[in-house]
């Protein structure tokens, strides 16, 4: 019987190994798997490469992880926040390498990691500072950069329900950056506010099929986050 | 002659004025989101979030926070009936495919050829963020900028050639500012809509650019 | 208020012109949009490229479009069937022009064309007579085959329900194209078997979103079809 | 000697023995649709359908049939619970991404360096019709061969080079055929599990190939 159900969080980080890229989900407060990334950080693992959204916003999360030192490098598309002090510090004091990427391009890459495309080209940002030192091609008159797939070794995301096949639903925005990622990464790890029995999830509304997911575990609801505006 | 500067408030209401029935329209992050509160009575307008919503509703009462519904400035929102949720490749290609009619933009700098910088100031201490400002650029069917037309130190906004970085080359169709609309055509800038008061000899020497008049 | 349904098969079908490039969903007898097919050899325009994985089977449907003489060309992936006796005369007779694209590409290929994607590398056939005069490049040490976007004027589609603002649900594989090919045309017609309230579908487990939807047509749901196997 | 070929449903049998438990799996048309009856018990092994399956359970009691609901060679087929359904775009994502772990195809021809053939005969008059062969020959981590070694005509299907047009270069790694199995590894042929009486010698001569019998 294959139960993709992980009993801790502990169990659920087992084995990442120094040097790992590192995908991790949400975009503002909703889909933040937060419990995972602090599992992460008492698993250890170090010289990190983190994909995610933003750099991490006030202490918790992805803040957390940079914050210990473990990462060598991020790869998002907004990293300044009125709160990102810690990403903020290590940047201009050199100790955090950036890669910055248009937040589409991003989840496109990621996308083609997933999907197995070799490379694809987009017109975003075409003509701009971000698309500097790219390839372009000029393409029924319009003008594209090339841009490359974004592998992971692992994904981290929160999800709202699983069953032990790994199959995943989401809550409202809190789907975002997950059911991408889940397809980029060698081994998917979700937190889930729920398990439930296999065959209970709607096979129409089934975002993320178990194919996409190694370990799944869940953890208790968190109470509802104090959410501060003007971020992106 | 002397004018008065459209307030905030007024610059939404005439920019939502234009949005028409059926629109799907992306509010970008600032001033943009204004347009939201002042969409005219009877139109059904779509909006969509870069985050994965269509259909996004106005701010919830104070206790009917959802943290799980955001908008794409990460603040609470909600949906409305007949609204969806998706991931966020599918939200970008929504943006990227063109299928967005009108996506309305801050900006530092809007160009005379459309460019627009609204990302970066370019100061070499400055930590960049771009977000999703370049997939918009390039991705709706109508760039519309939203903006003061000048700076503090009272610098026009329009330029011939942008001095910050870019977001976006050749994308910016209009420009609806505190003074004046002004439309980006291959014949040059149209302004029109010019706060009472304000002359068009005013407004160009305010910007130092040419500008026509030309019926719309 | 905005109202995409129309009253009638006629109605969902008008103003499509000569030369028009038309994408029909379905897989199988799973999802084809016989009633708007239907329709469309009654609207009368003539001198189409036509999209669909196969290219006809049986006499009704697209089989019908064909022998009609009004399709130019057929971008499909399987035209072969025991009952594509339609297709098989024209394109032997050189009546129709063929461009046979390996299924994930001709589905990937219409994806980019409604993601907004110039081309893209894959690994489908390369090495093969289908890949032949195109553009090749290795990534990483694996070769891929350049590919460009496929986009359509239309595209007919067939859903399970849908609601006034165009927002479709599928059901079982009846779902296949449909979604894909609704980004890919700039007016996608649906039939549907049901119509329903503004808010009835989930949000969570709406498939295509409004956006990608024109026109809606409810059509009486057929009895269920006699299934031929064997077919690809 | 004398050996006795194994039959399609033994050819299955054995091939289905060697899939693991948690496997995710594509049957391609024909003669690997036959798998599906003989997957071991006891195993978990989710059954992947390009035209928008994971879970795919057997076919329907003949009163049980949902032509909305088909496997790639447009069976009915039914749904296990905990299966999931996806559109055309996705199921392609999951072949050429990588993350079916085996993919049984049928061939015309295998080559000694794991070319497959099997879309077309390549004769002038021939209609081509490539569905989503060459998509699995390339997508799955292992693509495995299932098929009878010889033609009608005694000739093997394992060959030194392809002479039917290609579906995919270098991709294959294992024929499960109706004499024997065989590994296609960087040192050669690997050939083993050949059926009751059939020597090592007499599968070199029916294939006029050089085989290997290092252990697995």
């Amino acid at each position: 019987m294959i139960d993709k159900t992980r009993s801790s969080l502990e169990a659920a980080l087992a084995g990442v190994p120094d040097g790992a890229t590192i995908m991790v989900g949400g975009f503002g407060e909703a889909g933040l798997p937060n419990d995972l990334v602090d599992a992460l950080i008492a698993q250890g693992a170090k010289d990190l490469v983190v994909v995610n959204n933003n750099a991490g916003q006030g202490e918790r999360g992805v803040a957390a992880l940079l914050a210990t030192g473990r990462v060598r490098k991020i790869i998002c598309s907004f990293p300044r926040n009125v709160d990102s002090q810690v990403f903020d510090n290590l940047y201009r004091s050199g100790k955090l390498e950036l890669e910055l990427v248009p937040q589409g391009t991003l989840v496109e890459r990621i996308r083609a990691a997933g999907a197995g495309i070799g490379a694809f080209y987009t017109p975003t940002a075409f003509g701009t500072e971000l698309a500097r030192g790219k390839e372009t091609r000029q393409i029924n008159g319009r003008d594209f950069v090339l841009e490359f797939p974004l592998h992971a070794d692992y994904a981290l995301i929160k999800a709202e329900a699983a069953d032990r096949w790994g199959n995943l639903v989401y809550r409202k925005t809190a789907r975002n950056f997950g059911p991408v990622m889940a397809m980029a990464a060698k081994c998917t790890i979700a937190q889930v506010n729920r398990i439930v029995e296999l065959g209970e999830l709607d096979p129409e509304a089934i975002i993320t099929p178990g194919i996409f997911v190694e370990r799944v575990v869940r953890v208790a609801v968190a109470p509802t986050a104090v959410v501060t505006a003007g971020r992106k | 002659m002397s004018y008065a500067k459209r307030s905030r408030e007024e610059l939404a209401q005439r920019l939502a004025s234009d949005i028409h029935d059926g629109a799907y329209v992306n509010l970008g992050i600032g001033l943009p989101t204004l347009v939201a509160d002042h969409l005219p009575a009877g139109r059904e307008i779509f909006l969509h979030s870069e985050n994965g919503i269509l259909g996004m509703g106005p701010a919830p009462a104070p206790g009917d926070v959802d943290t799980d519904l955001l908008n794409a400035g990460k603040q609470p929102v909600t949906l409305l009936p007949g609204g969806a949720f998706f991931h966020h490749a599918d939200s970008f290609a929504m943006i990227r495919g063109g299928h967005l009619d009108i996506c309305v933009l801050g900006a530092f700098q809007v160009s005379a050829s459309g460019d627009i910088a609204n990302w970066s100031t370019g100061e070499p201490e400055a930590i960049p963020a771009v977000g999703g400002a370049m997939d918009l650029a390039v991705g709706a069917k109508n760039i519309w900028v939203m903006m003061e037309l000048l700076t503090r130190k009272g610098e026009s906004k329009i330029v011939p050639r942008c001095t910050y970085p870019l977001t976006g080359v050749g994308v910016v169709k209009r420009v609806y500012s505190d003074l004046a609309v002004i439309d980006i055509t291959p014949g040059g800038l149209v302004a029109y809509d010019l706060v009472p008061g304000l002359s068009m000899e005013e407004l160009q020497s305010l910007t130092g650019l040419q500008l026509l008049t030309q019926a719309r």
